[in-house]
C-alpha cells in the first residue's frame, strides 16, 4: 500500500495462541513498539495454519506472512510445531520454486517469554518486506482498490 | 517393445473369469486409433478377445479405477500393474482407499509407453495404423512407406525418467521383476532450482497462463481422491471453475501440490493428460525431492502402512529458512 | 445474518490514550450486520459488563465484538457476561486493541486505523460464529495403575487414600518391583525392603485397591472418564483365593532347578515357586515351562501336599474386563543386555556383574544371604572394580547404548562402594567415572562420604578392557587426571548398565495411544508444566517409564500423579472444550491423515453407509473425532485434504473471513 | 598453516567431529600401545579439538599407533580417534612434501608379487 | 483474389495492428500452437490447429459483467464492459469458423448476448484453408469443407505465397487496409491445392463417419442406451473435452468478493463438472453416466432439435487428440449409431 507516496507494507501474523500471541501480548505489557502495518490472527496453534490462508493473505493483498509458535519441543499440544515446521519449510520452499520472494514469508518461534522477540521479529520482518516493495508475484488484481 | 504379450495378458485373464477367481478385468480397450486406448471393465472373455490390447501406448493407471471397480463388482476385479501403478495401488491401499481382498493384481513388466506427441514429430501427422514390434511402425497419410520409430526415442517424460521397474504390490507377476532404478527425476527441478527467482517465475508464468482448469491432472491423479476436492466446495472459500487470473492459476496447482505431497507416487499422470503441456510433474517433484533432502528418502506407494513426511516428524528437523538457504 | 454488538473500551486512557475509540465504534457501526456500536470507559468492568447486557436485550444481538485488551486477559469474563445475556458464550470475540494495538503504537492516526481493521476482523469471524456447547462425558470413578513397582505401589494407596477404587495390574506374581530387589537405598542406607513391604501390605489390605498380579493388560478402548480395559490374567495353576502361601508346595516340588529370576539367576528356585518372603500377595505360582505334570502329567506332589486344595492344573488364562476413568502407566525399568560389551566381559566371567545383581549379592535374602563372595568360587574378593556409563551417554551404536544419563548409577554405585568398604575394609574399592553427578539433596555429600571417609579409589577415567585370566580379571583403565594406563588385577567388577523402559511399555503406549520418545520412555504432556500427565487424556505418568529416576523422584511423582488422578476423578462429568475438531463425513475420505497426525489419539474411523449419487448405498470409512479427547489444536485440519476436518471455534471460513478483513 | 588452520584440515580429512568427545578416557583405556606414547589417544582428541597440534606434529606418538582401531571401535560417542591420528600423520607427511603420490607414478610401482591392494590403500593415502 | 508472399505475412501483421489487434497461432514453448496476440517478428505456425479454440475470442474462459461497491451498507453497481477493442484474428480452421454459427445461434438469439455480440462485431475472421488435415479431422461429417473455410476473409498458404478472398463487407476492408501489401493474383494455385487436398481428405480415417442416425427428434431412441454405461465407464469427469471444444458454450455465473466490492463474472463450465447446474434442490445429473450422456445428446440431438439441424459438433477432433482417456464422440457415434463409417 502507498501512503503519502511512502510503501507500507502490509503484514499478517498468524500467532498460537500459547506462545506467540502471549510473546505479542508481553510486547504490548512492555511498551515495544513495531510497525502498525502488521496485524495479528490468533489460532489456537501454529498448526492450525493452513497453507490456504497464507495464499489468500497474499491475494487480497499481503506483502508479507510471518507465522509465529512456540518453540520446538514447547508446544502447548506437543508436537503441532513440528508439522508446521515441515509443512510451511515444504511450502515456503514451493513458493520459492515458484519464483516468489522468499522474504516474503517466515516462520518464527516466540515464546510468551519473548516480547523483546517479538517487537525485534516484527520489526526486521517488515523492514525485510519494505525493502522488497509490493507482492506483486502472488497479488489477485480484483482484490486492488 | 513390451516384454509380455497382449495374449499372454488376455489368456490369463480368460482364466482367471473362467475359474471364478475374478468377476472382472480392467484392462486397456481398442481405441479408434491404434494409439487412443480407453482404460475399460472387461466383463468375460469375448469381451477380452474382442477389444483388449497391451502396447507401447497403454499409460493408463488404473488403481484410481479400482475405487469404482470394487464398489460395483461383486466378486474381484483382475487388475493389471505396470510397476509405477503398483505404487499408486499401495498409496490407495494405505489410505484404505478400496477393499484390497476385491481385487486380484496381476504385476506386468513395463518397458515404458511412447508419447504419441514425440511420435508425431517423428512420422508427422495424419496417422492411419501403429504396430508395436520391435520398433514402432507408423503409416501415415503423408509417408509413402511406414515410419519406423524406437520406442526410447519417443517414451513419455515419466518413462524417460522410470523411478522403477519394480513391483511392489501384486498377487502375481507375469514377465521378469525389474528394479528399483537411480533416475535422472530430478534433475529438471535442479535445473529450476539453479535458476534466479525471476527466471523461475518466467517459467512458471509461462506455463500456467496456459492452464484451462480443465482439472484432467486432478481427475487422473491417484492420490486426488477426495469425496469433494476444496476446487469443487463453493463452502472451501477456493473453489472455481476457472483460473479467474494468474493468482488463482498458481493458487490452484500450489494446492493442489501441498494436498497430494507425501501421497504423490510420481506417476506422471498429471503431466500425461495435461491437454497444455504444463509440466506439473515438476511441482510434485520439487516436494518429493525436499522431502527427501531434508526428511530422508520416501517414497511414497513404496509400502502399505508408511507413513507420508508430511504426517510425521523429528525433532531436529530443518527450520523453513534453513531448507531454503541449504538451496542458496 | 448475525445482529452484531460492538463494544469498544477505553481502558481508562490505555487504548483511549492513542486510539481514538469513538472513531473506532462509529466506523464499525457501518460493518454489515453491526447493529449497534459505543465506547466504554472500562467495558470489564461490572457497569461495563450490565451495559453489554443491557445492549443484548434492547437490539436482540446474536453476536458480541468487545474492542479491548487481549482475549487472554478478559474473554472468559466476556462470554460470561454474554451467557449472563442469554447468549451463547462463544458468540463473542475479542478484538485486541490493547496489547497489540495501543500498547505499541504512539501515533493516535495510526493506531486508530489498525484498532478498526482489528474490530472489523472480528466483526467478519463473529458472523460465521456459531454457538457451541460443550461436550459433557461422565467419569468412571476407578483408577487403573499399569505396574506395581514403588511407582504404581505410591500412585495406588494415593489414589485410594482419596477414597477412589484403583486397580493395580503387575505382570509379575508379585508387586514391589525393583525396588523390592535393591538391598539398601541411597542417601539415607535404609534397607529397601523395611520401607517397601510394609507399603506392600497397605496396598494390599486397602479397601480400595484390587490387585491383578501375574497380569496384564491386553486391550484398551474408550478415552479419559471412559476407559474399557481387557486384563488378562494369566493362569498360575493355584488359586489365589484358597492358597495360604505355607510354602510346602515350594519345599516339596521336586523341579528345583529353575533359575531364579528374582535373584537374576545367580541361584535356583522350584518350579513352583514364591518369589520371595515378603510376596504380594503371597501365593504360589507354577512355572508351566518348567512344571513336570503340567508339562507331561507327571508329578503332581505339590497338589498332594497342599492342604488348602489350592492347586489347580487346569487353571487357563482369564479375561477380566473393567471401567476406568483414569490409567497410570508405571511400568518401569530394566538394565540393559550387557551382550554387546565383551570389552567388559561379562558373559566370559561370572565375576564381572552388573549392578543391580550386586544388589542381591549383599541383599541378607539374597543368594549368598548378604555375604560378599565372588560368584564364581565363593571365595573372598579383594580387589573390586566398579564401572560407571556402562551403555549410558553412548551415541556411538544405537544397539549397544542409550544416549542418556540413567541418572542414578552415580548414586548407587557410590552405596555399593561404600558398604563393600564399610562391611570388609580389607576390599580395595576402585570406582571408575566419566563425570560423578550428584545433584539432589545430601547427594554430594554422600559420594564425598565414600571417598572421603570410607576411601573408595575414584578414578576419573574409564575400563577399556577386561580379561578373565588365572582366576582373576585383569582391568585395564584409562587414569585420565594422572596421564597413566592403570592395570588392575580385580577379584570382580560391577557394571553400573545403563536403564531402558521396560518392554511391555512400547505395545501398551499403542494401545493408550499415548506418545513415545524415541528411547520408549513416554513424554509427558509438556516438559515443565505437565510433567506427569501424557498428552493423551486421562493417561498419567508415574515413575521411571517417563525417564530415569531414583526413589525418591520415583515416589514424589508417583504422588503427582495420583493427585491429578484424584482431581479427575472427583468429577462427576468432564466439561469438554468446545473448540474441538470435526469431521464432515460426507466430505471425508478415510484416508488417515488427520490420525496421524493427532496428539491424542482422538481420531478413530468407522464404516458408514452413505447413499451414492447413481442411488446405491455404499460404505465408506469416515473420520470420528471424540470430542472428549480432542484438545482443538487444529492439526487435523491441515493436513486434511479435503476440508472435511474443521476446528470449531477456528473454522477455515472464520480465519478466512478474519484474513479477507485485515487484507483490505 | 596456523593452528586453526591445521585443525580444520585435520577434521575436515578425517571426517570426524571431536566435539563429540565426552572425556570418558575409554580409548586410552582400551589402547595396546598406551605406554609407548608419550601423548595418549584421549589426548590426541582434546589437542585437536582444542587446536593445540604442534606438540603433536612433531610428536614421535603419532607413529606409536597401530591404527587397531580399538579405540574406534569403543568409543561410547563415535568419535574415532584413530581416524583423527591418521589424519594428523598426514599431515606431517604432507608438510614434509615428498611423499606425495601422483598417478602417473603408479604404473612403475606395480610389481607382479605386491598385493593390488596395498597399492590402492598407499595410493589413497599418499595421494589425498 | 489478392496475394502476398510468406515472407511478407510480417508487414501485413504490421500493417492491420496499426489499427486493430491482430492474433494468430504461435508456435509455443510446450510444442502447441495458441492464439497469441501479435508482435513484431512473431511467426504464424505451421501447425494444423490450436489446442484452445478460437471460441475465447468471443465467449472468453472468463468474462466480468458487472461490479458492485459495498460501502458501509450501500451497494453501488459498476458497469465494467470492456469488449469494444477492435481485433483481426488470423488461422481459423473451416471448422473453427464453422464454430461460430453454432455460438451464434446460441449467444445472438434473443435474449442477444451483448457481450458476444459486440465481440463478434469488433471481430474479423481471417479464416485459413487446411492442406494437411490430420487423422483425428472429420469436420467432413458435418459437411464443412476445409479447402474453402468461411469467414470474412478466406486464406490460403503454399508453400511461398498467402492468398485472400473477402466473403463479407468486414473482409473487403480488411482486404482493402492492406491492398498496398497485396497484388491481384489468379486462383490456379488455389484451385490446385484444393484438389490435393480433396484426395486426402477422402482417404481420411474418419471420412466415411456419417450424422445420418442423429439428428432432432432422436431422444427416446438413444437417451437409454445400453451403451451409455460403458461409454462413461473410464471418464474421469474432468472438462477437458469441453474446454477444448469449440462449440460448447456453457458457462456459469459467479461473484467475487473482492474485499472492497463484488465482481460478478462469467466463466465457462462443463457439464462433465459434479456442480454443473447445481441448483438449490441439488444437481440433476448425479452420476457421471448421465453428465457424459448430457453432452454427446447435446451436439448430435437436442442442439440440431432445436438449431435446425445444425448439429453442435463440427469434427475438429480436439476432443479425440486431447481426452485423457481417449474416450470421444467419434467412438460415441459409432457405438451409438451404430457402426457407421
Amino acid at each position: 500500500m502507498q501512503v503519502n507516496g511512502e510503501f507500507k507494507p502490509l503484514i499478517v501474523a498468524f500467532c498460537c495462541n500459547w506462545c506467540s500471541y502471549a510473546g505479542a501480548d508481553l510486547a504490548g505489557n512492555n511498551r515495544l513498539n513495531y510497525p502498525a502495518e502488521v496485524k495479528i490472527i490468533r489460532v489456537p496453534c501454529s498448526c492450525r495454519v493452513n497453507p490456504t490462508f497464507i495464499l489468500r493473505a497474499f491475494q487480497r493483498g499481503a506483502d508479507g506472512v510471518i507465522l509465529c509458535g512456540c518453540h520446538p519441543g514447547d508446544c502447548h499440544y506437543t508436537s503441532g510445531n513440528y508439522y508446521t515446521r515441515r509443512r510451511m519449510a515444504m511450502l515456503f520452499s514451493m513458493l520459492d520454486y515458484l519464483g516468489i520472494e522468499r522474504e516474503r514469508t517466515r516462520v518464527e518461534w516466540v515464546s510468551a517469554a519473548e516480547g523483546a522477540k517479538f517487537a525485534a521479529t516484527m520489526n526486521d520482518f517488515v523492514a525485510q518486506v519494505t525493502a522488497l516493495g509490493e507482492n506483486k508475484r502472488l497479488e489477485d488484481l480484483r482484490c486492488k482498490k | 517393445m513390451q516384454k509380455v504379450t497382449a495374449s499372454q495378458l488376455i489368456d490369463r485373464a480368460a482364466a482367471l473369469l473362467s475359474d471364478g477367481s475374478v468377476s472382472a478385468v480392467l484392462g486397456w480397450k481398442q481405441g479408434e486409433f491404434d494409439y487412443d486406448i480407453t482404460p475399460a471393465v472387461f466383463a468375460d472373455e469375448q469381451a477380452l478377445r474382442d477389444a483388449f490390447v497391451w502396447n507401447d501406448f497403454c499409460g493408463a493407471n488404473f488403481s484410481k479405477y479400482l475405487l469404482k471397480a470394487t464398489k460395483k463388482v461383486d466378486g474381484k476385479v483382475l487388475v493389471f500393474l505396470k510397476p509405477c501403478d503398483t505404487y499408486s495401488f499401495n498409496q490407495l491401499l494405505t489410505e484404505h482407499r478400496f477393499d484390497r481382498d476385491k481385487v486380484y493384481a496381476i504385476g506386468i513388466p513395463c518397458e515404458g509407453m511412447a508419447d504419441i506427441d514425440k511420435v508425431k514429430a517423428q512420422s508427422g501427422d495424419g496417422i492411419v495404423s501403429i504396430a508395436c514390434g520391435e520398433t514402432i511402425q507408423v503409416t501415415t497419410l503423408y509417408n509413402d512407406a511406414p515410419v519406423s520409430v524406437e520406442l526410447a526415442d519417443v517414451l513419455e517424460e515419466r518413462c524417460a525418467n522410470c523411478k522403477s521397474k519394480k513391483h511392489v504390490a501384486y498377487d502375481e507377476l507375469l514377465g521378469d521383476e525389474g528394479d528399483v532404478l537411480d533416475s535422472a527425476r530430478f534433475d529438471e527441478v535442479a535445473q529450476l532450482e539453479a535458476m534466479t527467482p525471476d527466471e523461475r517465475f518466467a517459467f512458471w508464468q509461462e506455463h500456467l497462463s496456459r492452464c484451462i482448469r480443465c482439472n484432467a491432472c486432478r481427475d487422473v491423479c491417484p492420490a486426488c481422491t477426495c469425496e469433494k476436492c476444496v476446487f469443487d466446495n463453493p463452502a472451501s472459500g477456493v473453489e472455481n471453475k476457472a483460473p479467474a487470473n494468474e493468482f488463482e492459476e498458481k493458487m490452484f496447482h500450489i494446492i493442489r501440490a501441498f494436498h497430494v505431497a507425501g501421497r504423490c507416487t510420481d506417476c506422471g499422470e498429471c503431466s500425461r493428460v495435461c491437454p497444455q503441456n504444463i509440466p506439473l510433474h515438476l511441482l510434485n517433484r520439487k516436494f518429493i525431492k525436499d522431502m527427501n533432502d531434508n526428511y530422508g528418502e520416501y517414497q511414497a506407494g513404496a509400502e502399505v502402512g508408511s507413513r507420508a513426511p508430511l504426517v510425521d516428524f523429528t525433532l531436529d528437523d530443518p527450520e523453513a529458512a534453513d531448507v531454503l538457504d541449504r538451496r542458496g | 445474518m448475525q445482529r452484531i454488538g460492538v463494544f469498544v473500551c477505553w481502558c481508562g486512557s490505555n487504548i483511549a490514550g492513542t486510539v481514538d475509540v469513538k472513531a473506532v465504534a462509529e466506523a464499525l457501526s457501518h460493518e454489515p450486520g453491526v447493529v449497534f456500536s459505543t465506547d466504554y470507559q472500562y467495558m470489564c468492568s461490572q457497569a461495563g459488563q450490565d451495559m453489554i447486557k443491557a445492549s443484548v436485550a434492547e437490539h436482540h444481538l446474536t453476536g458480541i465484538v468487545v474492542c479491548s485488551c487481549s482475549p487472554r486477559m478478559h474473554e472468559a469474563t466476556f462470554r460470561k457476561t454474554a451467557t449472563a445475556a442469554g447468549l451463547n458464550p462463544y458468540m463473542v470475540e475479542i478484538a485486541n486493541i490493547r496489547e497489540q494495538c495501543s500498547w505499541v503504537h504512539k501515533d493516535m492516526p495510526i493506531g486508530t486505523e489498525k484498532a478498526i481493521i482489528l474490530g472489523k476482523a472480528a466483526v467478519a469471524k463473529v458472523h460465521l460464529n456459531a454457538p457451541l456447547t460443550p461436550g459433557e462425558s461422565p467419569v468412571t470413578k476407578r483408577a487403573l495403575v499399569i505396574g506395581g513397582g514403588i511407582a504404581g505401589i505410591q500412585t495406588a494407596l494415593d489414589i485410594a487414600d482419596a477414597g477412589f477404587k484403583v486397580d493395580i495390574v503387575e505382570k509379575k506374581p508379585t508387586i514391589g518391583g525393583k525396588m523390592a530387589q535393591l538391598d539398601k537405598t541411597f542417601p539415607t542406607l535404609d534397607c529397601a525392603a523395611c520401607i517397601l513391604t510394609p507399603k506392600m501390605v497397605d496396598v494390599a489390605q486397602h479397601e480400595n485397591v484390587r490387585i491383578f498380579s501375574y497380569s496384564e493388560v491386553s486391550e484398551v478402548k474408550g478415552f479419559v472418564g471412559n476407559f474399557d480395559v481387557t486384563i488378562k490374567k494369566h493362569a498360575r495353576f493355584v488359586k489365589e483365593d484358597l492358597c495360604t502361601g505355607c510354602g510346602a508346595c515350594v519345599d516339596k516340588c521336586p523341579m528345583k532347578k529353575v533359575p531364579n529370576e528374582f535373584n537374576l539367576g545367580m541361584d535356583n528356585r522350584p518350579a513352583i515357586y514364591i518369589p520371595f518372603a515378603q510376596a504380594v500377595p503371597k501365593v504360589a505360582t507354577i512355572d508351566p515351562a518348567h512344571c513336570n505334570m503340567l508339562k507331561n502329567g507327571k508329578c503332581g506332589l505339590c497338589a498332594r501336599v497342599c492342604t488348602a486344595g489350592a492347586i489347580d492344573y487346569t487353571q487357563q488364562d482369564e479375561y477380566v474386563q473393567e471401567k476406568y476413568g483414569a490409567i497410570v502407566v508405571a511400568t518401569g525399568f530394566n538394565p540393559i543386555s550387557m551382550d554387546k560389551f565383551d570389552e567388559f566381559a561379562y558373559n566370559q566371567s561370572k565375576d564381572v556383574i552388573t549392578s543391580l545383581e550386586f544388589e542381591r549379592l549383599t541383599n541378607a535374602a539374597g543368594p549368598t544371604a548378604g555375604k560378599l563372595l565372588r560368584p564364581s568360587d565363593g571365595a573372598h574378593p579383594h580387589t573390586l572394580v566398579f564401572v560407571q556409563c556402562v551403555g549410558s551417554r553412548c551415541t556411538a551404536c544405537a544397539e549397544k547404548g542409550k544416549e542418556y544419563c540413567s541418572k542414578i548409577c552415580c548414586m548407587y554405585t557410590a552405596k555399593h562402594a561404600m558398604l563393600v568398604r564399610d562391611k570388609y575394609p580389607d576390599v580395595d574399592v576402585y570406582v571408575f567415572y566419566i563425570d560423578v553427578r550428584t545433584p539432589g539433596k545430601n547427594f554430594d555429600e554422600f559420594y564425598r562420604r565414600a571417598v572421603e571417609e570410607y576411601g573408595v579409589k575414584y578414578i576419573k577415567g574409564t575400563v577399556g578392557k577386561v580379561v578373565p585370566e588365572n582366576g582373576v580379571l585383569k582391568v585395564q583403565a584409562s587414569d585420565l587426571l594422572n596421564n597413566k594406563q592403570l592395570h588392575i588385577d580385580a577379584d570382580m567388577v560391577v557394571l553400573a548398565a545403563a536403564i531402558e523402559p521396560d518392554r511391555s511399555a512400547r505395545p501398551l503406549a499403542t494401545m493408550l495411544t499415548a506418545s513415545m520418545d524415541t528411547n520408549d520412555f513416554f513424554t509427558e504432556a509438556h516438559p515443565k508444566l505437565r510433567p506427569v500427565e501424557s498428552p493423551t487424556a486421562g493417561v498419567f505418568l508415574s515413575g521411571a517409564c517417563q525417564g530415569p529416576k531414583d526413589i525418591p523422584e520415583t515416589v514424589s511423582q508417583a504422588g503427582a500423579a495420583a493427585s491429578k488422578v484424584i482431581g479427575l476423578l472427583a468429577k462427576d462429568k468432564l466439561m469438554g472444550n468446545p473448540c474441538v475438531a470435526s469431521s464432515n463425513e460426507a466430505m471425508c475420505n478415510g484416508c488417515s491423515s488427520c490420525a496421524n497426525v493427532c496428539p491424542y489419539g482422538a481420531i478413530t474411523y468407522e464404516d458408514k453407509e452413505f447413499r451414492m449419487p447413481d442411488r446405491t448405498v455404499a460404505l465408506r470409512r469416515v473420520a470420528k473425532v471424540n470430542p472428549a479427547v480432542c484438545q482443538g489444536c487444529g492439526c487435523c485440519t491441515v493436513a486434511c485434504p479435503s476440508g472435511a476436518m474443521d476446528l470449531n471455534g477456528f473454522k477455515n471460513d472464520q480465519i478466512l473471513a478474519e484474513v479477507d478483513a485485515i487484507c483490505k | 598453516m596456523n593452528n586453526a588452520q591445521l585443525r580444520d584440515e585435520v577434521i575436515r580429512i578425517s571426517g570426524v567431529n571431536p566435539s563429540k568427545c565426552m572425556g570418558c578416557g575409554k580409548c586410552s583405556a582400551t589402547c595396546p600401545a598406551y605406554d609407548e606414547m608419550e601423548f595418549h589417544p584421549h589426548q590426541f582428541v582434546s589437542m585437536i579439538k582444542n587446536g593445540d597440534l604442534a606438540p603433536l606434529l612433531k610428536s614421535d606418538s603419532l607413529f606409536r599407533c597401530l591404527s587397531c582401531f580399538a579405540c574406534v571401535e569403543r568409543c561410547p560417542r563415535g568419535v574415532e580417534p584413530a581416524k583423527l591420528i591418521e589424519a594428523v600423520r598426514l599431515q606431517v607427511i604432507r608438510e614434509k612434501g615428498a611423499n606425495h603420490l601422483k598417478p602417473e607414478s603408479v604404473p612403475a610401482m606395480v610389481d607382479e608379487d605386491l598385493p593390488g591392494q596395498l597399492l590402492v590403500t598407499a595410493f589413497r593415502k599418499y595421494a589425498k | 483474389m489478392r496475394k502476398c508472399a510468406l515472407s511478407a505475412m510480417n508487414d501485413i501483421f504490421a500493417a492491420i495492428a496499426s489499427s486493430k489487434t491482430v492474433y494468430l497461432p504461435v508456435d509455443g514453448a510446450d510444442g502447441n500452437a495458441a492464439f497469441t496476440k501479435w508482435e513484431d517478428g512473431l511467426v504464424w505456425s505451421h501447425a494444423l490447429n490450436t489446442v484452445r479454440s478460437p471460441k475465447d475470442f468471443f465467449f472468453p474462459q472468463t468474462e466480468d459483467l458487472m461490479a458492485f461497491k459495498t460501502e458501509g451498507k450501500t451497494i453501488e453497481v459498476i458497469d465494467i464492459r470492456k469488449e469494444s477493442e477492435d481485433f483481426v484474428i488470423f488461422g481459423v480452421r473451416a471448422c473453427d469458423v464453422k464454430s461460430f454459427d453454432v455460438l451464434d445461434r446460441v449467444f445472438l438469439s434473443e435474449p442477444v448476448d451483448s457481450f458476444y455480440a459486440s465481440r463478434r462485431e469488433h471481430g474479423v475472421i481471417v479464416s485459413l484453408a487446411c492442406s494437411r488435415p490430420s487423422e483425428t479431422c472429420f469436420c467432413g461429417t458435418f459437411g464443412i469443407d476445409a479447402t474453402a473455410p468461411a469467414g470474412d476473409v478466406t486464406a490460403w498458404k503454399t508453400e511461398d505465397t498467402v492468398y485472400f478472398e473477402a466473403n463479407t463487407a468486414k473482409g473487403a476492408a480488411l482486404l482493402k487496409d492492406i491492398e498496398a501489401l497485396t497484388e491481384e493474383a489468379s486462383d490456379d494455385a488455389v484451385k490446385a491445392q484444393q484438389e490435393k487436398t480433396k484426395t486426402i481428405l477422402a482417404k481420411l480415417p474418419l471420412a466415411n463417419l456419417t450424422t445420418e442416425a442423429f439428428g432432432g427428434g432422436k431422444t427416446k431412441e438413444f437417451f437409454n442406451h445400453p451403451a451409455w454405461e460403458e461409454l462413461s465407464q473410464a471418464c474421469l469427469g474432468c472438462g477437458t473435452c469441453t474446454f477444448v471444444c469449440p462449440t460448447c458454450q456453457c458457462y456459469d455465473i459467479k461473484e467475487f468478493n473482492t474485499g472492497n466490492g463484488v465482481v460478478r463474472y462469467r466463466c465457462w463450465d462443463s457439464c462433465m463438472y459434479s456442480e454443473f447446474t447445481k441448483m438449490a434442490h441439488g444437481n440433476n445429473r448425479l452420476t457421471q453416466k448421465e453428465r457424459f450422456r448430457q453432452r454427446f445428446m447435446h451436439k448430435l440431438v437436442y442442439y440440431p432439435e432445436n438449431n435446425d439441424g445444425l448439429f453442435s459438433c463440427v469434427g475438429c477432433g480436439r476432443c479425440l487428440s486431447k481426452c485423457p482417456i481417449s474416450m470421444n464422440i467419434v467412438k460415441v457415434m459409432k457405438t451409438i449409431g451404430g457402426n457407421n463409417g
